[in-house]
């Protein structure tokens, strides 16, 4: 089985415990180390690119951007940024609904940081490796939007108020098709853990999902702009039209709480674009397929840990640069292209979005079916599931009387 | 002990939303009430090794549902914050019946020898799950009718093989006929109200 | 007491008995959503409780996701009816609508 | 199957095809859009359909005389020179005299093998419809040399009628025909759409029926389409149904009919329960050839009826299907006979039922011809003669004295009628009263031979009277006709061709002198087939003295025909005309008229050529059945060579008395030199008699009609008092229930009824105020509801 940090946190506390510490205390401990983890991977990629994004659409616009602060590329511009924010006063309005207003930050960033329990960052890089993984952070996702709601609602103010509703009736409508769109891979890989999703990708190209067939390869695109748009970026950013709505749901809000606002929002891009990666992307491979195979060699094998630890190490590299890309690429879709009407996004998504997805859902259905006649699993030859055929799957419940044991996973049967 | 704190923590911000939503006023909290509530019921159900369902829970009720609820709440808002009171006799008597109500089920939970009525008392959700604990495959498989719950060869109802999948295409049936009927419902209807304000005038 | 059965079934009677108190007693249309909900959402706690706790085994987590989906659907239909129901009476105190009275 | 069955069977159905295609498809070729005078597609169609008919016809004739070896130019009659075969056959006739018996007939078998015999005919089954037991439905089909004849006659007829039908009912091809001898209430004439589809449609279906009935193989076809020549007759008689007269001859017609067809029907039941078949004679053309039929059980093939003396009484016996022996009453054979004797009554007109076809004259001309004159009055005699061998000699007696009689009666009512329709109608009567004569005398080929003739001038005169009918514009009363041959020649001269032949008038002893006619006489089809009976007649008479009036009877007749024939032609187309304007708007009828008037001339003229030596009766004569006589018989019955002794002498007789005739009436109404309205004064009593057709009418008004009327009087009094009255009764007692029953629903039922729902009202009003219409209230109540359940629940049941 994979070394995953779920198995280093049993590690932690039964360390803990060696200490001398009630079991109480050690898993209390040893959540804290976890959440100090996830946190960490949370907080980072959020700082990266709030000064990418500052970076980048300076570049755009033919500016410099930040330059001064941290050094040449200002690169400590989120520290700056943040430490401004919270030493602002936290204003609650007179007319806002004081309660909901204070605590619509926090659901905000709870929906956004949770999802990052379920992302692996590298092969076992997980914090809590789940069956439905994919499923569920694709919920805790969704509760995000509450937030938005919340403090839209909240806010007492018209503005905020319209800001919300267009959240709302967007967020709904886009969750649709995005779903769907992540049903495809799901399909073609048999599983909802997004580790043996990525896990299976090894090998050449043709291994990444995205190149499966032409379905995934058009499903990647649409669910990247649903992706977008559920995590309000433009061209999609209705709920805080600053032309049309001061700034939508934002307005009332300033300080530490504000800024908690747009932690969320570039964690939740990385998130989404993440999941973009170990779905249709390859995950942790690089795509060469000599490279996965030296790689995959200490991954899959419990000889060293140092070795497997440096192997995901270079995994994690790979997979945030990828990601990365894929951020930089709505960061930069956010500074070319001008916002729609909220008409126009509804229209976009239900009357374009919706029943492509459909379409491209049916026909990664029917695909298998229609290749099965050519005597070939996939069209480039070698089958994506060679690891994990999810037919195996059926043994596997039927010894489900027998304790769960650590020895028939995925590790031994690797390239 | 951790299970023990958990269920008391999720047992308790999961009764005490509901309670929240029947004792708010206003709207909006009593939706955030709803929104801990469920949430809550999601953690039960972990807790509860229906890790699927809890996801289900998480994915349509609170962010499906409940936003289309609150979504409901903005439109038909006439005005910010504003309250439907209601008399203090009625939640006198609500209480009261919800009280009465409470103890009857109540009563009858606790007075049930749970153990006694089911023999085997088996964790068989537990038995359900696979390698990692999940319960989506079985669930899955018992959609389509093969009982993966039960060892291989004995089925606890052989001469029943369909499973839920008649049920399942029902609903997505219903769903279906439910997006086209909200949608006719609830579109603007222009000439009606255009004919109306005519004839008053 | 612990985690038992039991304890389940009286979570999900309070929320049952909160859904249903919330009907009765609330004047908002969307409210007396809320209280369905409530109401769907405390049998679906016995449901997967009877589901882990005894030999119902998976149907009872089968029929919760059946409960979930069809509330979903049902607050779909029951909002496009509110949403009416507030076009033609400008309010959405749903004491306003007693045409149906004897 | 034979290829004249074939042949024929396809030339019967034409016309049915014809039929259901006009009465399903004439509407739309009569009132296809066009000007105001629709198409003649049906007309068309129907002459498509029975010329088809004919042409078949002919081909099967043509097969048949091939098949049946006719050897026409060589027959045993022909071979012995007429004075040869007198001298042979007068020393037979010693012979047959010396031993009045009848076994002398044993030896005067003709000399004809049996198998020549047997293979005159073709039988077999077309379709079986249903079996009960062993009696068996079927479509089969008998055919010889008669049928062949009978077919060919019937198709070519038809053909010129319905091609002269075209013409003469061209007015009905209208939208809107005017009837102008019906005269509705407010004094206009009848508008009605014209029926010129239906017509020829009705046409096809009789000529279809008729074909059935003679190609028919056992008693049940025929009996089916015996009274479907009957529907047939009815639809065309009342064609013009508007008028009285017309639906009232139809009627009479159609119930005359079934006075015969109830003998008919007896004559049936009374063969089918003793011999057990329908079938005429053995198939020999595939089917079950095993079992033999009515002819062949009856008698034997020499001709023989074995009558056997039993303490039962006399009976006749016969071989059954299965072979066993067995007999049947002789008087029960008898009646049989006179039952379908009866039935050929009534369709022949013959004496006691004769009444209708004068009145039947009502239809139109074309189908006076076809259906009273040529055709179905011929079904009788055909009938008859098909039936001949089942006759015992006490029926053939019957048969001779009917005709005899009936020849005499219509000839003298046709004596003084003046519609030139009823004359002819007359003159049908006493024809066929000559057919049947023949036939009782045992003349069968001499009676079938004068049917054919008699079909060929008969038609061609009617079809004359026809356009005459219509030259003159619907005028028919001879009264006011004359000098017509100038007006309309071929029809004046074509109607004297028709004249000559039926009065007999021949060239005589031209058969003497052979070097000028073969050894024929020079004469018409008439002379030689009535010639041919009454020469049977006086071989009759001369074997059977003490019935010489069935000599005498033809030969007087046969004068009055003559002069009767001959005053119609005189007063319609010699002399002055009578009715100047009538005569100045009359016109010569259009060539689609004239046209079988002139094919019919000739086939009247030349069809019985050669006499009994001629093709025509030699091939009837292959189909005569050879009738020994019954032992114990008081007649003997003439032979062929019998009469042969006869023969000059009976030309000769009946030649005179019709050239006598003939110039009775030249000076009568030519001359006028006895003046007819002179003798007409003296013979007031006699002519009036004459005129009212020998109180007929009025016999049968008092015997039938009266007591009928009298014998419904009673009953209808007996209804009126006693039915009525205990209807009456358990009517009034209906009601006096009812108004009880009334009370009782009103009172109870309904007091019932209004309580419960007064109750429901009252419960539902104080309801009424739960029902706030408020949703919250009702879900408290339904939260309410559910823990008052629950407490009743522990409350009673606290152990479960």
């Amino acid at each position: 089985m994979t070394h995953t940090l779920a198995d280093t946190a049993t590690t932690i506390q039964s360390t803990l415990q060696g200490w001398n510490l009630s079991e109480g205390w050690a898993m209390f401990l040893t959540a804290v180390i976890h959440v100090a983890l996830v946190a960490g991977f949370f907080g980072l990629p959020a700082g990266i690119f709030i000064w990418a994004e500052r970076k980048i659409s300076g570049r755009i616009q033919d500016r410099l951007g930040p330059t001064r602060v941290g050094g040449k590329f200002g690169w400590l511009q989120a520290i700056a940024d943040g430490g401004k924010l919270i030493q602002k006063e936290d204003l609650v309005p007179e007319a806002a609904d004081g309660p909901l207003f204070r605590v619509a930050p926090y659901v905000v960033v709870i929906s956004s940081l949770s999802a990052f329990m379920f992302l692996p960052f590298s092969d076992g890089w997980i914090a809590v490796s789940l069956d439905i993984g994919l499923y569920l952070m694709l919920a805790v996702m969704s509760l995000e939007v509450i937030g938005v709601i919340l403090a839209g609602y909240s806010s007492g103010s018209k503005w905020a108020l319209f800001g919300g509703m267009r959240e709302a009736a967007q967020m709904v409508s886009y969750e649709i098709p995005m779903s769907i769109c992540v049903v495809i891979p799901i399909i073609t890989a048999g599983s909802l853990n997004l580790n043996e999703i990525g896990g299976l990708q090894s090998g050449h190209l043709g291994n990444w999902i995205v190149f499966h067939d032409p379905f995934s390869f058009l499903a990647f695109f649409i669910y990247f702009v649903c992706a977008t748009a559920s995590c309000k970026r433009a061209p999609f950013d209705l709920a805080e039209a600053e032309s049309e709505l001061v700034a939508g749901f934002l307005t009332e809000y300033s300080g530490f709480r504000w800024s908690f606002f747009f932690l969320a929002e570039y964690a939740s891009m990385f998130a989404v674009c993440g999941i973009a990666v170990l779905l249709f992307l390859g995950g942790w491979h690089t795509g060469i397929p000599g490279l996965d195979g030296i790689l995959d060699g200490p991954r899959y094998s419990s000889d060293s840990f140092v070795w497997t630890w440096l192997a995901n190490a270079l995994g994690f590299g790979v997979f945030f640069g990828k990601a990365s890309l894929l951020v930089c690429v709505q960061i930069w879709i956010r500074w070319t292209l001008p916002r729609l009407r909220i008409d126009q996004v509804m229209m976009t998504c239900l009357k374009y979005l919706l029943p492509i997805s459909c379409v491209l859902f049916l026909g990664a259905v029917i695909w298998p079916l229609a290749l099965s006649y050519t005597g070939k699993t996939t069209i480039w030859g070698t089958p994506t599931g060679e690891r994990a055929a999810p037919t195996m799957r059926l043994e596997s419940t039927s010894s489900a009387g027998q304790a769960p044991t650590a020895s028939t996973s995925n590790g031994e049967t690797g390239p | 002990m951790s299970d023990q704190t958990l269920f008391w923590i999720f047992g308790i911000l999961a009764g005490g939303g509901a309670i929240g939503v029947v004792i708010l006023q206003d709207i909006v909290r009593m939706a955030f009430s709803l929104i801990i509530s469920l949430g809550s019921t999601a953690g039960l159900f972990f807790l509860l090794d229906a890790d699927f369902v809890a996801a289900t829970q998480l994915l349509v009720y609170v962010g499906g549902t409940l936003v289309l609820l609150i979504f409901g709440v903005m439109l038909t808002a006439s005005g910010p914050f504003r309250r439907i009171q209601m008399s203090t006799g009625e939640t006198f008597i609500g209480a009261a019946v919800g009280l009465l109500f409470f103890s009857v089920i109540a009563f009858t939970v606790i007075d049930v020898e749970w153990e006694q009525l089911d023999g085997s008392h088996r964790p068989v959700a537990a038995a359900a799950t696979d390698e990692t604990g999940g319960t989506t495959r079985a669930i899955g498989l018992r959609l389509i009718g093969i009982p993966a719950d039960t060892e291989i060869g004995v089925h606890r109802n052989s001469g029943e093989k369909t499973g839920y999948l008649l049920p399942f295409e029902i609903v997505s049936v219903h769903l279906l006929v439910v997006l086209v009927g909200a949608a006719y419902l609830a579109r603007a209807k222009r000439h009606e109200t255009s004919e109306a304000t005519g004839g008053d005038a | 007491m612990d985690a038992s059965l039991t304890n389940y079934l009286l979570i999900g009677a309070v929320m049952f008995v909160s859904g249903v108190v919330c009907m009765a007693t609330k004047r908002n249309g969307i409210a007396v959503l809320m209280g369905v909900e409530l109401v769907l959402n405390g049998a679906n706690v016995n449901f997967v409780a009877f589901s882990r706790h005894t030999s119902l085994g998976l149907d009872g987590q089968v029929v919760s996701l059946f409960v979930i989906v069809l509330a979903a659907a049902e607050a779909a239909v029951a909002l496009a009816i509110a949403l009416n129901f507030y076009n033609n009476y400008q309010t959405i105190d749903i004491d306003k609508g007693d045409k149906l009275q004897g | 199957m034979d290829i004249k069955a074939c042949l024929l069977t396809t030339a019967w159905l034409l016309p049915l095809v014809g039929f259901a295609v006009e009465i399903f498809g004439g509407y739309w070729s009569h009132h296809a859009p066009g000007g105001r005078f629709r198409s003649r597609l049906a007309a068309y169609f129907s002459v498509g359909c029975i010329g088809g008919g004919f042409l078949l016809s002919l081909t099967a004739l043509v097969f048949g005389i091939t098949d049946f070896d006719l050897s026409l130019w060589d027959s045993p009659h022909q071979a012995s020179a007429p004075e040869a075969a007198a001298t042979d056959a007068l020393a037979q006739f010693a012979v047959a005299d010396e031993a009045p018996g009848g076994h002398g007939g044993a030896e005067q078998a003709k000399p004809r093998d049996h198998d020549a015999h047997e293979r005159n005919y073709v039988s077999g089954r077309l379709y079986e419809l249903a079996t009960f037991g062993k009696i068996r439905f079927a479509i089969d089909y008998y055919i010889d040399s008669l049928t062949l004849v009978m077919f060919t006659m019937v198709t070519l007829i038809a053909t010129c009628i319905h091609v002269f039908a075209i013409g003469y009912m061209d007015d009905e091809r209208t939208e809107e025909h005017v009837d102008h001898q019906v005269h509705i209430s407010d004094g206009s004439h009848l508008h009605r759409p014209g029926r010129f589809y239906q017509f020829f449609a009705y046409l096809s279906l009789f000529c279809f029926s008729m074909l059935g009935l003679v190609l028919a193989g056992n008693i049940f076809m025929v009996f089916v389409f015996w009274e479907l020549v009957g529907i047939c007759s009815y639809l065309l008689i009342g064609f013009y149904v508007e008028r009285h007269s017309a639906s009232t001859a139809a009627n009479k017609a159609f119930i005359v009919n079934r006075v015969g067809d109830f003998g008919f029907i007896i004559g049936l039941m009374i063969l089918i329960t003793s011999f057990g078949t329908f079938n005429f004679t053995t198939y020999n053309d595939g089917g079950e050839s095993d079992q033999p039929g009515l002819f062949e059980m009856v008698r034997d093939h020499d001709g023989t009826v074995h009558v056997d003396e039993t303490d039962q009484g006399r009976v006749v016996k016969f071989d059954t299907p299965n072979g066993s022996h067995t007999s049947i009453p002789y008087w029960l054979l008898v009646t049989a006979g006179l039952g379908i004797f009866a039935g050929c009554v009534g369709k022949s007109a013959q004496f006691p039922l004769q009444t209708w076809l004068p009145d039947a004259m009502e239809g139109p001309t074309p189908v006076s011809a076809l259906v009273h004159s040529a055709t179905m009055v011929a079904a009788g005699v055909y009938l008859a003669g098909r039936f001949f061998p089942v006759f015992l000699p006490e029926v053939l007696l019957t048969i001779a004295y009917t005709g005899a009689i009936t020849l005499f009666v219509a000839a003298t009512i046709a004596v003084v009628a003046t519609d030139i329709k009823r004359v002819l109608a007359y003159s049908t009567i006493s024809q066929l009263g000559y057919m049947m004569l023949a036939i009782g005398l045992g003349g069968w080929a001499a009676g079938l031979f004068h049917l054919i003739t008699h079909a060929f001038f008969k038609s061609l005169m009617f079809l004359a009277a026809g356009s005459v009918i219509v030259g003159c514009h619907h005028e028919q009363e001879m009264t006011r006709m004359g000098g017509l041959r100038k007006k309309m020649p071929i029809t004046a001269y074509t109607m004297l061709v028709g004249v000559i032949a039926i009065c007999g008038l021949a060239i005589p002893w031209t058969w003497a002198v052979p070097k000028i006619a073969s050894g024929w006489d020079i004469a018409f089809s008439g002379y030689h087939s009535k010639d041919a009976i009454v020469a049977t007649a006086l071989t009759y008479a001369n074997l059977n003295p003490i019935h010489s009036l069935l000599f005498l009877a033809p030969l007087v007749t046969a004068g009055i025909t003559a002069f009767y024939m001959f005053r119609l032609w005189f007063f319609t187309f010699a002399g002055e005309p009578r009715d100047q304007e009538l005569y100045d708007h009359c016109h010569e009828s259009p060539w689609v008229m004239t046209g079988p008037l002139l094919v019919l001339a000739l086939l009247a003229a030349a069809c019985a050529i050669g006499g009994e030596q001629g093709t025509l009766f030699q091939l009837l004569s292959q189909s005569e059945t050879h009738v020994q006589d019954v032992a114990g018989s008081a007649i003997n019955l003439p032979t062929h060579e019998n009469i042969a002794v006869f023969h000059g002498q009976a030309g000769i007789m009946a030649l005179l008395v019709a050239g006598l005739g003939t110039l009775l009436a030249y000076l009568m109404y030519c001359r006028r030199s006895p003046d007819p309205s002179l003798i007409k004064r003296q013979f007031a009593a006699t002519h009036e008699f004459l005129v009212e057709k020998w109180r007929f009418d009025e016999l049968y008004d008092a015997m039938f009609v009266r007591p009928v009327h009298v014998v419904a009087s009673w009953f209808s009094g007996f209804d009126h008092r006693v039915l009525d009255g205990i209807l009456h009764w358990f009517a009034r007692t209906g009601v006096t229930v009812a108004r009880w029953d009334r009370r009782f629903d009103e009172g109870v039922v309904d007091g019932i009824v209004n309580w419960v729902a007064e109750k429901t009202q009252e419960v539902g009003r104080s309801l009424q105020t739960v029902q706030t219409g408020r949703l919250r209230q009702y879900v408290m109540f339904i939260a309410l509801g559910v823990v008052t359940l629950f407490v009743l629940i522990f409350a009673l049941f606290p152990e479960t």
